[in-house]
């Protein structure tokens, strides 16, 4: 296939769309599925056959849509009438009633507009509306005419610059300006080149990643063949959860189509770019988030990191120059291409452009997979988008950033949500972890959960990771059986410090956040159950109730 | 501390093997020295059943293994302005720990002692206090001014300790003597 | 996987006396096992590469369920590759099984979401009711309960999946239920 | 890049150093002790330990002395209080994170933990401490290993893979589980690769790994990497 091709794919297929009136997209995620989602497809498809409309109503299977907590979710297009909890009998309905007659059944609709409409889809514009196996679908949305803009009339200079230009950073959690990221590497010496899309989404309560790899696969492919164009890489390792296996599969099922119609392989689209993907399998490590470690992991070793320099810029995979980037700024990347940098930077906040995918979880009414402009505050994200805390309850914190993020008070709702505010306030973007927390949970037992977490997954090569955090958990321990004394709250707050400042690698550093944040703003808590024994939450002074044995 | 009076002395003698004891009385002729300056008020040297209401130092050797070694140490921190723990036991548990390492670490030792090496009517007394699931070293339980680590610490740390400590100055003993 | 698609014959693979091979099979009683071919197979395909050491312990899990130290000398030899590097990396990654897991296998999301959902108590209860502890087997092999961090299902949290089927929105008395109703069924069909 | 030599400063002291040459390498050209423990000369930088963590001017963050270069105009503490604090701290949690009894102890009076924590002036520990409790493996004819006693700074993996060559040791499992595995985590003396050279219990910093019949003293051979590497050069 060649450059012109991509074209041609996609006029035929809008044409085809087109022929159909209306088009059922059901909801085929890891959120969906467990709900049915799947027998819903072919209930839908035997709806149309039996009531012979299926010349005029096309049903697919899409992505996540984001309204997770309402699953199985679909929508009819035209007009984005998204419905909830369908069940067969509700799909003969929506079947009859909308389809034949054209009367979009109300009271089935999901009726949250400001969960919609306070979003800004970009990574996300393609979930939910496409097939993720189905390539000509995502072509037919412009998919790809990044690629062939860039293979046609950029050079890899130049889309350099557009992402410079576009304010891109790393969504990864660190917030490094891609377009740097890009510049390193195409200038270190040493060939090959490589890039590792990191799909190790380890944190819990995240699944943005996932989410986006499940719903449109070619957006990442495409990302990386045009970061592989910029940066002079013929190699990119895909590496991703193997806790994912319907990512894993869609990603699978997308690099064979892209390969079979040559958008990558040798001589891509009969240009002199050659470019292979390859997909890894993690195998339950936390820390191979960690660049080095991801880098020591697709080689086949323990993911372990090492210290920094050198960079893998300049020594990565197998010591050769190495990018390595999230697969959500990789997605991002073929919109700025087609849109243009300017366009791009006007989105989101000032110093950070663009959007962030964010799961909110925990005590909220409507999780789910969100994605928001840049410097929103989490007041809307937990209020307005996430319909604030059930029950009627009052929201206690939220965290944000995910194990090794920080718990923020209620009164810092306002803060806008970016790289430089977060960490202000003591809390890392991460990879998008949003929980909200309500009255009936105990901070300090939150905060050893996450201590537990870290302490599972630390590699154990530097000392105060390995046993620092231990320490932690154990001072933890002592609190939730009322062991604890008050001293306890200065010890913990010093080697919180000191195992931020020491440890190798960001697992470590960043370790103690949840317990630096709940040690800032909900002192009184650690007091109460230090001095008054007492725990608001009744989750504490007790056994085997909330504590983790071990 | 009073210039008129003699600072008052004590030294207690926890789990461990009186090693730090016998360290301490291998102070020889110096001992005439320290005891020129110090009254001595408890000691298992000496023979007063309760240990005094006020004293000033207290050289405490062994780790907190009983019941009975809580309540005293307690007892003594209350009553003692600068507590000192003497030697590796008090200061990490050392040997009087290693029976940690086990589960029922406690039951196990009991059973070794009066159960196992016991040639005639094997039992397990009930006079001997009760002994804590876990040795503690004494700042586990009790706050501590210094330490002195050392099995045992050596004669000479020891008169260095109380020489500069009665020049009511601050004696720095960690680079002088270690674990072990 | 279709083997013949990718079938590299492989420079590396002859450096392996075919005989030696042989011989590290019957040690491992392995020889004539049909899964050990399988396993084989993926490995010339990788080209007996070192750095695909991980793709090929997915590969043996995925065939064997777990991975023992038979299987793991096996690959040791066949990819040339330290014994203790290669036992080094199957216990660093969580998802590698060193045990035989029960024959129904109930796996606990402990993700923030479900965290926060109370999945904490839910796993004790599980623990309780049927005396097997988080990341054992039960002591008649019938259940294993294993720790996940997070399968994503966190709009539907606390979510469980027992044997393959995740379970979202989970209570206690509805977990106990079902593990208690396999059980059962299992009971009824071995009589 | 070129050759020529960099200037910086450590604890206030002009030093001159080469390119491509740690901050480590430069303060013991220049007798400025910075302590380590799981760095040892000869053999491949780990960064584990973190007490050779120094400060560099204009950056809040700590830099490991044994792996970071040094570049023109550098500014490096190495003794600050808060150094000399959290190398403290990093040494009593080693001290505490197995069972560490020096008295009962082969290693007593030649231990590079034991002489640190009397260098640094760590006179007690001040966490609760575990008391682990792993079978010692003394099987092997003259190789002993005590796991009790292992700090994890992996100088016996690395000698054994970097300059015997035998690979026989390894780290198994993460975290604070981490162990030294021997072949498939074998007793020593079932080893099908172990030359049983000697070199890891000779780089031992502690009691962890030792020769059954000699004195400790005669054990310990702390230059011994980096003796076999210069001669390997000649």
């Amino acid at each position: 296939m060649r450059l012109a091709d991509i074209q041609k794919i996609a006029e035929i297929e809008v044409d085809f769309q087109r022929a159909y009136k209306y088009r059922i997209n059901v909801c085929c995620s890891s959120g969906c599925i467990p709900l049915g989602a799947i027998n819903l497809l072919k209930t839908f498809q035997d709806l149309v056959t039996e009531h012979g409309v299926i010349e005029n109503c096309l049903v697919a299977r899409t992505g996540c849509v984001g309204t997770c907590s309402v699953g199985p979710v679909v929508v009819v297009e035209p007009g984005d009438y998204i419905y909830e909890k369908v069940t067969p009998e509700k799909a003969r309905k929506i079947v009859i009633d909308h389809i034949i007659l054209g009367l979009p059944v109300k009271k089935l609709l999901f009726e949250n507009k400001t969960f919609i409409e306070k979003q800004h889809r970009l990574v996300l514009r393609n979930a939910g509306k496409i097939d993720p196996y189905r390539i000509e679908d995502y072509i037919a949305s412009g998919g790809y005419s990044a690629l062939v803009k860039c293979l046609t009339k950029l050079s890899p200079q130049e889309v350099i610059d557009e992402i410079a230009a576009s304010g891109l950073r790393g969504r990864g959690g660190a917030g490094f300006p891609t377009a740097k990221k890009w510049s390193f590497v195409s200038r270190a010496h040493g060939s090959p080149k490589y890039i590792i899309a990191n799909l190790d989404e380890g944190d819990p309560g995240v699944f943005a990643n996932r989410t986006l790899a499940e719903a449109d696969p070619h957006a990442l492919i495409e990302g990386l063949l045009i970061a592989g164009y910029a940066i002079g890489a013929e190699k990119a390792f895909i590496y991703t959860r193997a806790e994912y296996p319907l990512a894993i599969d869609t990603l699978k099922k997308a690099i064979n189509k892209a390969s079979e119609l040559n958008i990558i392989g040798k001589n891509v689209l009969g240009t002199s770019l050659n470019f292979d993907i390859e997909i890894r399998l993690g195998a339950g490590a936390f820390v191979a988030g960690e660049e080095t470690a991801i880098i020591a992991s697709v080689e086949g070793r323990r993911a372990m990191p090492r210290p920094r320099p050198p960079y893998p810029a300049t020594a990565g995979l197998w010591g050769k120059p190495t990018v390595i980037q999230n697969v959500e700024t990789l997605a991002n990347i073929p919109l700025i291409l087609q849109n243009g940098g300017a366009w791009f930077s006007k989105i989101g906040s000032p110093n950070c452009a663009g959007t962030k995918c964010f799961s909110i979880t925990g005590k909220i009414n409507n999780p789910g997979l969100i994605e928001v402009p840049m410097g929103i505050t989490l007041r809307e994200v937990i209020f307005d988008i996430g319909g604030g805390i059930p029950e009627n309850r009052s929201l206690k914190a939220v965290l944000v950033g995910g194990p090794s993020g920080g718990c923020l008070p209620d009164i810092l709702l306002d803060l806008p949500i970016d790289y430089e505010s977060l960490k202000t306030a003591g809390a890392i973007m991460g990879s998008g972890g949003i929980v909200a927390i309500d009255d009936q949970s105990c901070l300090i037992d939150t905060a050893k959960f996450f201590i537990d977490f870290c302490v599972a997954e630390s590699c154990g090569k530097c000392t105060p990771c390995r046993v620092g955090l231990v320490k932690i958990k154990e001072i933890f321990k002592k609190i939730m059986q009322g062991e604890g004394k008050i001293e306890d709250i200065n010890l913990l707050s010093k080697l919180s410090t000191f195992i931020t400042e020491t440890s190798l690698c960001g697992l470590g550093q960043t370790a103690p956040n949840p317990v630096l944040t709940t040690l800032r703003y909900f002192k009184q808590e650690y007091v109460e159950h230090l001095v008054d024994r007492s725990c608001k939450a009744d989750k504490c002074f007790k056994e085997n109730k909330g504590v983790n044995i071990n | 501390m009073d210039k008129n009076k003699k600072p008052t002395f004590a030294t207690v003698w926890l789990s461990g093997c009186s090693g730090c004891h016998m360290s301490f009385l291998d102070l020889d002729e110096a001992l005439i020295e320290i005891a020129n300056k110090v009254q001595l008020v408890y000691s298992p040297l000496i023979d007063i059943k309760e240990f005094p209401e006020q004293v000033t130092i207290t050289l405490v050797e062994g780790a907190i293994a009983n019941e009975e070694q809580l309540s005293m140490i307690k007892k003594v921190r209350t009553r003692t302005s600068i507590l000192v723990a003497l030697g590796d036991c008090a200061v990490t548990g050392n040997v009087t720990a290693l029976r940690n390492t086990e589960i029922d670490g406690d039951k196990k030792v009991l059973k070794r002692a009066f159960i196992e090496t016991s040639d005639i009517n094997p039992q397990i007394p009930n006079e001997v206090s009760k002994l804590l699931k876990k040795v503690y070293p004494l700042h586990e339980k009790i706050p501590v001014d210094y330490y002195i680590p050392g099995c045992p610490p050596s004669p000479e740390n020891i008169l260095y300790f109380l020489t500069e400590l009665l020049a009511e100055k601050s004696p720095q003993v960690e680079k002088r003597t270690k674990f072990g | 996987m279709d083997t013949k698609k990718n079938l590299r014959s492989s420079s590396q693979s002859i450096l392996l006396s075919p005989k030696k091979k042989d011989n590290s099979a019957v040690n491992l009683g392995l020889k004539n096992d049909k899964r050990l071919l399988k396993l084989e197979n993926f490995m010339r395909k990788m080209n007996y590469k070192g750095c695909a050491l991980l793709e090929i312990l997915h590969k043996a899990q995925e065939i064997y369920g777990y991975i023992n130290k038979n299987v793991l000398a096996y690959i040791a030899e066949a990819i040339e590759l330290p014994a203790s590097h290669v036992f080094g990396v199957a216990t660093f990654y969580s998802y590698f099984k060193q045990q035989q897991p029960g024959k129904h296998v109930i796996t606990a999301c402990l993700g923030t979401a479900c965290y926060v959902k109370g999945v904490e108590e839910i796993i004790c209860a599980i623990e309780k009711n049927f005396s097997v502890k988080r990341g054992g087997s039960s002591d008649d092999g019938k259940l294993s309960l294993f720790i996940t961090r997070c399968i994503g299902a966190c709009a539907i949290g606390p979510a469980i999946i027992i044997d393959d089927d995740i379970i979202g929105n989970v209570t206690e008395d509805l977990v106990l239920e079902k593990i208690t109703s396999i059980l059962e069924r299992e009971k009824i069909e071995t009589c | 890049m070129t050759n020529e030599p960099i200037n910086l400063t450590i604890d206030n002291i002009k030093v001159t150093a080469k390119q491509d040459t740690t901050i480590l390498e430069v303060a013991k050209q220049y007798g400025i002790n910075i302590p380590t423990l799981c760095e040892l000369e000869g053999l491949s930088s780990y960064s584990g330990c973190r007490l050779c963590l120094v400060e560099i001017r204009g950056s809040t963050k700590l830099f490991a002395a044994c792996t970071t270069p040094v570049t023109s105009g550098m500014e490096i503490t190495t003794n600050s209080d808060k150094l000399k604090e959290y190398r403290k701290i990093t040494l009593s949690l080693l001290l505490s994170e197995r069972t560490h009894i020096c008295s009962v102890c082969v290693a007593n009076g030649n231990c590079e933990l034991q002489d640190l924590s009397n260098e640094l002036g760590v006179d007690h520990v001040p966490f609760e401490r575990e008391w682990t409790n792993h079978t010692l493996d003394s099987g092997h004819n003259f190789l002993v290993i005590d796991r009790n006693r292992c700090i994890l700074c992996t100088r016996c993996i690395r000698v054994c893979q970097e300059t015997e060559g035998a690979h026989t040791l390894d780290l198994k499992n993460r975290g604070k589980d981490a162990q030294i595995t021997i072949d498939f985590d074998a007793l020593w003396k079932n080893s099908s690769s172990c030359t049983s050279c000697r070199k890891c219990a000779k780089v031992c910093p502690t009691g962890a790994i030792y020769v059954d019949d000699d004195f400790i003293s005669k054990t310990k051979d702390k230059n011994i990497a980096n003796f076999l590497l210069k001669r390997r050069q000649l």
